[in-house]
């Protein structure tokens, strides 16, 4: 790792010794783990963000699609509302599902070539709609065994759904490190042109890779499923933008082309720290919000000092 | 000696089929005919030239060769048979691999990704990258070439030529492709590199001509003559005809490309023009640099007298270039004073420079040098708010004048001067972003790095000239040339630098011109 | 052409009507029900009881839904406004308590008979206007102490408990949270030992209760939650953390806090009853459009009144497990019946 | 001292390349598009199409129009501002808070300090060189912070109606002073960037930084004049929002970032900077806009709204682009 990736992590250690000192409660044993178990659902959506913030593109979509595909599981599995009891099954129909509409505003992107911005929201809102006629007015509750016992179940002291997170970034770390779809995505943000130029079609490169995104939203949606016991459409509400906020602070560039998953993992880290500590060092409400920017910035910007250069472009 | 291209067959014997042979193509963009039936032929085992003034077509007709432009009209025909290019890869398979005008790598993959990007064979399974195979891939090509550069390393991080490098060592992938020899086409493959890369290139070429057809484009007519075996020349989208290299001199050569006869010496003639009165008396120098030091340069110091042109010369990194930019204020600096006309100069930003009367032009025209949608009138009159406003508001009919008679003057091949700048050629590019400092007329000190960087012979001249009269005019120039003899041809005063150091300097006026040996020797 | 013929008040031709007393033929009235969104199960709920009340009165109810933004919520109403308002009968969930103001002066200038619920700024009065027939809401400080007693009364009267609050600038939460403060009080020997807001969200609350739960451990004898939702995201955690020592509490009787009051694993809810709210607004405007209840003939203390909510534990959770909307409930001389009092 | 450059430019010899007519309509789809969006909502309802109606869609749009008149300078400039719709809200607070002390002030006074906070917000971009994403990002919840903390959390009212009464009038009785505001502004900021050269500054900066900053444009001043200029938006969209809600509150607003995003975008402004104008923003305005009251408004049930907004918004991009002057769709 380069001295240029070196300032979140920096920054991580920084954040998290500062909240040590400050508040004992916050560096018990009990907590950390709490910390990372916080942490899974938002590493899930940013292992999926992050391949296409690396492209330079930007997904929106995290909100519509775990909604989607956490009723769709909910109404699948094991429920109150119909007979179903798919298990494993209605996990895979889930993040098909997402996978598909994710592969929808990919497909938008390079067939009608519209800005993944306004693809990525487009399908949110669809995904939102999906989900809403699915839901029909009553809560599904879920009453799979297994669906529960991620939530619940450890595994030396991390629950089973932090595992599943943790794998995600290992599928996605190797991925990106050793797949040609990975190092295409990384490509492709450096210089799209260039690919074009050297005969690569890009555009199934880049709906593979918003269809890959959409099934880690899939599963984050299930794995909100399983913490909650219960299926929201809301269940994705606010992920888009802590996603990106997470990958940004990692190091991963809006413009592309940077960073990766492991540099997002230590952003998710960082925030979901900044979130606990927060609470645990008694910050009034009223104000975590703010102070939470004014550190993330700062963190940023921290970050940012050692690769700073005249003339650099700063979008 | 000109002859016409389709009518007379070279020799007697019939012929082998031709490589590849272009009949009558032609290619239209709004207001420009790029192409108006352009006859070429490539035999088989030869180095042909292609020459052109800027915007001939060159670019436009190789790329037509290599299934990116698509033409309006005419055939290609490779090895006897007609074919129709739709994709890179197409023509890739049909043997015909380029080398781009404007480099196209992607910066943030390693060298051995890029070299075999888009045709990774072994190197990707199933999806799943290979990388001591895929290193062992680029390595076998980068040796092809003698190049020592780490396969894995990241494409940003190595210099100009060495990217270059990796472009030859990854068209080169061709031959793995295709059963038939290929054709290679280098499009003004020698513009960024130094004279020993340009051997090592050429050595390549010769070795290509064993097995393969080379097209090869330049500006450097020397260098054309040298490598090629034959030329043919390009002349407002049409083929007006070709030479065999080897009993050609630059000067006909040149006269087929503008169709009229044209000077021969060019930086010689035009240095001797403006360089009688400067020797006379002494003058105070109007930029003054002490111990200027920043990352990759230390204690620098440089005289330039107003009227003088002061050229710069070093291997890649040296740190020349790192100097033009901090005396433009684009690079930080951590000590030294700089003084213009007596006024110390402000390094703190561009803005600054610029309203003191620097002017810079970078050498990476594509990415710094141009803003490549907007119009070659906004280009030009970027900087100099007063060259187009009348207070702070803007007069069209001021900035369309003035832009037009520049256009004019600098004989800047564009339909329009509403038409964005990335549809000229590359050349006439480089024009535009040199007037952004004319346009004013309050330049004082003239930062030039490579500013004849693919720039034709005729166009060239034209910037010399340009200098020269600054220069008669007062304005004191910096150069950073493409070749030791342009260096030596335009400059007054060398300065050598090596490792971020002022190491020496050679007097260089109007017939005391020093021999580019004299230079290499306090260059190294 | 400059057309700056002089500045008005008033856009188009004057369509606004007076409003008032011509009575409308009731095939002619249109009813319009709004909530924030369709995705949660209580405005769900609502919607369909105002469905159910129009049905019962040969009509439809037009469905709004503004997915809680307040300037979304302005720009349907404004639109809604800009129709044909002579018959127009509205009963809307102001998103807060800052989006009434606008609703009802644009309810008042249209002449479209209006039925807020829940919010409304404490110094605007419905007697003021005409066309605002009513405020219904349910009294938060009331709610929030009760859930406050019986969670300090699980907890056999002593210990820590912690409170999740809702959106910090709502009425309702700040209501709730003072009706807890009421009750710690009361109940001198509970001690709260964080309030964090969750905004009424299942997801964040989950969150929120994890990290209180490893920040004051076992010290967390019960959990006072300002929604159901935020409830049910606190037994999650609960679950999740291997606790089941801890009361939880919460407000609105939702389907799934009920069955978990069922469960024993919740302690207590508050009935706000969505049907009938999303039935009664429809009616009282019903009525008074149709002339079956004249706007002057309305009670002042029936303008802006509390509607009449329960406590629900183990003991009488069944009783709520299916809410009845009875037609009686409706009728035009029993609108008020649920009332508590008019809000002071 | 200046030096006599080439004395004798030769004369003019312009060639004239007037826009093809797919050029000319290209530029138009804004507006085309929000023609056919109403026509479609017509033809689904019949009684949509009344002036009444009309002027209540204007209405409504003009804040939105405004805060996404202010954003499409940051955009055009290659950044993005998303904490408009945080220091709106803050803004209609401050409103509520000062108006009882400075009266007709007010309104001036709010401009002013959103403009201020803008301009910092676009120093500490500028200079600390955090990208805008996040440097926005923080404003908009340290805004939202600070607004719940001074407004207590909970709404203000605005008794005193005066000081905003002039934006609930009607221009000749039918246009509503708030979007001929919102117009003016549009026109205004239009028009000092066409008249000066701030507009290839802004291009060049949006297209391509670095080279704007060697060609000597004054990059840093043009980004932080554009959040200056946003954030002065925000506080004019902040005083049409509490003349419409006689009230702040702190999070008034906050739901107006995606849609004046969406307007941008479904105006044919790339995100990706340079390309784009205001007038293209004032026409997605309008289309966001009508699509978010007039689903509703026209019968289509909540769940269909969503899945339709979605895909008509898509749609409206694909018809607005221009993709000849966009190279590469990220
Ligand atoms: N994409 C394009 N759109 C419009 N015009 C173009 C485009 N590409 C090239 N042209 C025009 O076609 C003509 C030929 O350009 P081309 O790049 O082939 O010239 P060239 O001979 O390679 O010049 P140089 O030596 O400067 O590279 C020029 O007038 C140029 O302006
Ligand atoms: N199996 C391997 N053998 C050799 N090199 C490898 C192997 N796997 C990965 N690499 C190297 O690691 C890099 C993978 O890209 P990655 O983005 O992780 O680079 P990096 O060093 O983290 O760069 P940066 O963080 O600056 O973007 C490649 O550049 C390649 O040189
Ligand atoms: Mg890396
Ligand atoms: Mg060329």
């Amino acid at each position: 790792m380069s001295l240029r990736d070196a300032g979140p992590p920096i920054a991580l250690v920084v954040i998290f010794g500062v909240f040590a000192v400050l508040s004992p409660d916050f560096r018990t044993v009990s907590n950390v783990q709490n910390v990372l178990d916080a942490a899974a659902v938002l590493a899930v959506v940013t292992c999926g963000i992050s391949f296409v913030l690396m492209m330079g593109s930007i997904d929106l979509s995290a909100p519509g699609i775990m909604g989607a595909a956490a009723i769709t599981v909910a109404l699948l599995a094991a429920n109150n509302r119909n007979d179903n009891d798919l298990g494993l099954l209605a996990v895979a129909v889930a993040v098909l599902l997402a996978a598909a509409l994710g592969c929808l505003s990919g497909l938008a992107l390079v067939v009608l070539k519209v800005p993944s911005f306004m693809t990525t929201l487009g399908i949110s809102a669809v995904g939102l709609g999906l989900a809403t006629l699915m839901f029909a007015g009553v809560q599904p509750n879920v009453s799979d065994p297994m669906l529960e016992g991620w939530a619940v179940e450890r595994f030396l002291g991390l629950a089973r759904l932090t595992w599943i997170a943790l794998a995600c970034v290992l599928v996605g770390a190797l991925v990106q490190r050793y797949t040609r779809l990975g190092r295409y995505a990384f490509a492709i943000g450096g210089a799209e042109e260039v690919l074009a130029l050297s005969g690569v079609r890009v555009a199934p490169y880049k709906v593979a890779v918003f269809t890959m995104a959409g099934a880690f939203y899939g599963l984050a949606g299930v794995l909100v499923t399983s913490q909650l016991g219960a299926g929201l459409v809301q269940a994705g509400r606010g992920y888009d933008f802590s996603a990106i906020t997470a990958a940004v602070v990692g190091g991963t560039l809006l413009t592309g082309g940077r960073g990766g998953i492991l540099h997002s993992t230590v952003g998710v880290l960082l925030v979901t720290v900044l979130t606990n500590g927060l609470v645990q060092v008694g910050v009034s409400p009223y104000w975590q919000g703010g102070v939470q920017g004014l550190i993330v910035v700062a963190a940023v910007a921290a970050a940012v000092i050692p690769q700073r250069r005249r003339n650099q472009v700063t979008k | 000696m000109t002859t016409n291209l389709r009518a007379q067959p070279a020799s007697k014997v019939p012929a082998p089929v031709p490589a590849l042979e272009v009949r009558g193509l032609v290619k239209h963009y709004p207001g420009v005919k790029a192409l108006d039936g352009v006859d070429l032929v490539v035999r088989q085992h030869e180095v042909l030239g292609l020459a052109g003034e800027n915007g001939a077509g060159k670019s436009t007709l190789l790329k037509a060769l290599v299934g990116l432009v698509r033409p309006d009209g005419g055939e290609i025909w490779v090895r006897g048979e007609k074919v129709r290019l739709k994709s890179i890869m197409d023509a890739a398979d049909h043997g015909i691999g380029m080398v781009f005008q404007e480099q196209s790598l992607v910066p943030n993959l390693t060298a051995a990704e890029n070299i075999v990007l888009g045709s990774e064979g072994p190197g990707v399974r199933r999806g799943v990258y290979r990388w001591n195979t895929m290193r062992r891939l680029a390595q076998e090509q980068l040796d092809k070439i003698g190049s020592h550069i780490d396969p894995l390393a990241r494409t940003d991080t190595l210099s100009f030529a060495d990217r270059q490098m990796v472009e030859i060592a990854k068209v080169l992938r061709i031959e793995e492709r295709t059963s038939h020899p290929p054709v290679i086409i280098l499009d003004e493959p020698t513009s960024v590199l130094e004279s020993k890369e340009i051997e090592t290139l050429f050595t390549q070429v010769r070795r290509l001509r064993e097995f393969a057809s080379v097209v090869f484009v330049s500006h450097r007519l020397d260098e054309v003559l040298d490598v090629c075996d034959r030329v043919a020349v390009l002349r407002g989208g049409q083929s007006v005809g070709e030479l065999p290299a080897a009993d050609a001199a630059p000067a006909e050569l040149h006269r087929m490309m503008i169709g009229s006869t044209g000077s021969e010496d060019h930086y010689h003639g035009a240095a001797a023009e403006g360089s009688d009165e400067q020797s006379d008396e002494p003058r105070r120098p109007r930029l003054v640099v002490r111990g200027l030091t920043g990352k990759t340069f230390r204690d620098v110091d440089l005289d330039v007298h107003a009227g003088e042109i002061v050229g710069i010369v070093g291997v890649h990194g040296s740190g020349r270039e790192d100097v033009c930019r901090a005396l433009f204020g684009a690079e930080p600096t951590t000590a030294g004073e700089v003084v213009l006309d007596g006024e110390k100069l402000d390094l703190s930003g561009t803005r600054a420079a610029c309203a003191a009367g620097v002017g810079y032009v970078p050498a990476e025209r594509k990415t710094e040098g141009m803003v490549g949608p907007m119009s070659v009138a906004d280009n030009m009159t970027l900087t100099k708010q007063h060259a187009r406003c009348t207070g702070p508001v803007v007069r069209p009919r001021k900035q369309a004048t003035l832009v037009d008679r520049w256009i004019e003057r600098l004989s800047i091949r564009t339909p329009h001067r509403g038409t964005a700048i990335q549809r000229l050629s590359g050349g006439n590019q480089q024009k535009v972003v040199l007037a952004r400092w004319l346009v004013a007329g309050d330049v004082r000190l003239l930062l030039l790095d490579h500013p004849t960087r693919g720039l034709d012979i005729g166009a060239r001249s034209e910037v010399y000239r340009l200098m020269r009269e600054l220069a008669a005019g007062g304005v004191a120039t910096v150069l950073l040339a493409d070749s030791l003899e342009e260096a030596i041809g335009m400059s007054d005063r060398i300065v050598v630098m090596s490792d971020g150091r002022a190491t020496a300097e050679v007097a260089a006026p109007a017939g005391g011109k020093p021999t580019p040996l004299d230079l290499v020797k306090e260059m190294v | 052409a400059a057309t700056l013929t002089g500045c008005t008040e008033q856009a188009g031709g004057g369509a606004a009507a007076g409003g008032g007393d011509a009575a409308c033929d009731p095939a002619d009235v249109t009813l319009v029900g709004q909530v924030r969104n369709e995705s949660n199960p209580y405005e769900a709920a609502w919607l369909d009881g105002g469905d159910a009340f129009a049905e019962q009165v040969g009509l439809t109810q037009e469905r709004l839904t503004y997915d809680g933004d307040s300037t979304r919520q302005q720009e349907q109403i404004s639109q809604l406004l800009a129709g044909d308002t002579e018959c127009l009968v509205m009963n809307i969930l102001p998103n807060g308590d800052s989006d009434t103001p606008p609703i009802v002066e644009g309810a008042e200038e249209a002449g479209a008979y209006l039925v807020t619920q829940w919010n409304k700024p404490a110094d605007l009065n419905v007697t003021d206007y005409d066309q605002w027939l009513s405020h219904i809401t349910y009294d938060g400080v009331e709610s929030g102490k009760q859930i406050g007693d019986a969670l300090a009364e699980a907890i056999g009267g002593s210990g820590g408990i912690v409170a999740l609050q809702g959106i910090l600038d709502t009425g309702a939460a700040k209501d709730r949270f003072a009706g807890l403060e009421e009750s710690l009080a009361a109940n001198p020997d509970v001690e709260l030992l964080d309030d964090q807001t969750a905004n009424f969200s299942r997801a964040e609350a989950l969150e929120v209760t994890k990290t209180l739960l490893t920040k004051h451990g076992d010290d967390v004898k019960g959990i006072w939650a300002a929604n159901d939702d935020m409830a049910l995201g606190a037994l999650e955690a609960l679950q999740q953390a291997g606790r089941d020592d801890v009361a939880v509490v919460g407000i609105d009787a939702v389907p799934d806090a009920l069955t978990a009051i069922q469960d024993g694993t919740m302690t207590a809810t508050v009935s706000s009853d969505g049907p009938w709210q999303g039935g009664i607004g429809l009616a009282i405007g019903y009525c008074v459009a149709t002339g079956e209840l004249a706007a002057a003939d309305i009670a002042a203390e029936d303008r802006a009144w509390f509607a009449e909510q329960f406590l629900i534990e183990q003991d009488n959770v069944a009783d709520f497990v299916s809410p009845e909307v009875s037609e009686d409930d409706f009728a035009c001389d029993n609108l008020f019946s649920r009332s508590q009092g008019a809000i002071s | 001292m200046s030096a006599p450059v080439l004395a004798t430019p030769a004369p003019d010899a312009v060639v004239l390349a007037r826009p093809t007519v797919g050029q000319r309509l290209t530029s138009f789809m804004p507006v085309i598009a929000l023609v056919v969006l109403l026509a479609a909502l017509t033809i689904a309802d019949p009684s949509f199409l009344t002036l009444n109606s009309l002027t209540a869609a204007v209405r409504t749009s003009a804040p939105l129009v405004v805060l996404a008149a202010g954003a499409t300078l940051v955009v055009l400039c290659g950044g993005i501002d998303l904490s408009i719709a945080a220091l709106c809200s803050l803004a209609t607070v401050f409103f509520a808070l000062w108006l009882p002390d400075l009266g007709g002030l007010t309104t001036l006074a709010i401009i002013a300090v959103t403009a201020a906070i803008g301009a910092l917000q676009g120093v500490a971009h500028v200079l600390l060189r955090i990208p805008s994403f996040i440097v926005t990002l923080g404003g908009m919840s340290i805004f939202a912070a600070v607004a719940l903390v001074i407004s207590d959390a909970g709404p203000i009212r605005v008794v005193d109606r005066d000081a905003t009464n002039w934006l609930t009038l009607y221009v000749g009785g039918v246009v509503p002073m708030a979007f001929v505001v919102a117009l003016v502004v549009v026109a205004v900021i239009s028009l000092v960037l066409r008249l000066t050269p701030l507009e290839t500054w802004v291009r060049a900066t949006g297209y391509s930084e670095s080279a704007a900053r060697l060609g000597g444009a004054p990059v840093d001043l043009v980004k932080v004049a554009a959040f200056t200029v946003s954030g002065a938006c925000a506080g004019l969209a902040a005083v049409m929002l509490v003349s419409r809600n006689f009230s702040g509150s702190p999070s008034m607003a906050d739901n107006l970032l995606l849609p004046a995003v969406a307007a941008i975008v479904v105006g044919g402004t790339a995100i990706t900077g340079g390309h784009g104008s205001l007038w293209r923003s004032l026409a997605g305005a309008l289309v966001v806009t009508l699509l978010r009251v007039g689903l509703p408004i026209v019968g289509v049930p909540s769940a269909w709204e969503q899945i339709l907004y979605g895909a008509i918004i898509v749609a409206a991009v694909a018809l607005t682009l221009d993709r000849s002057k966009v190279l590469i769709i990220k």
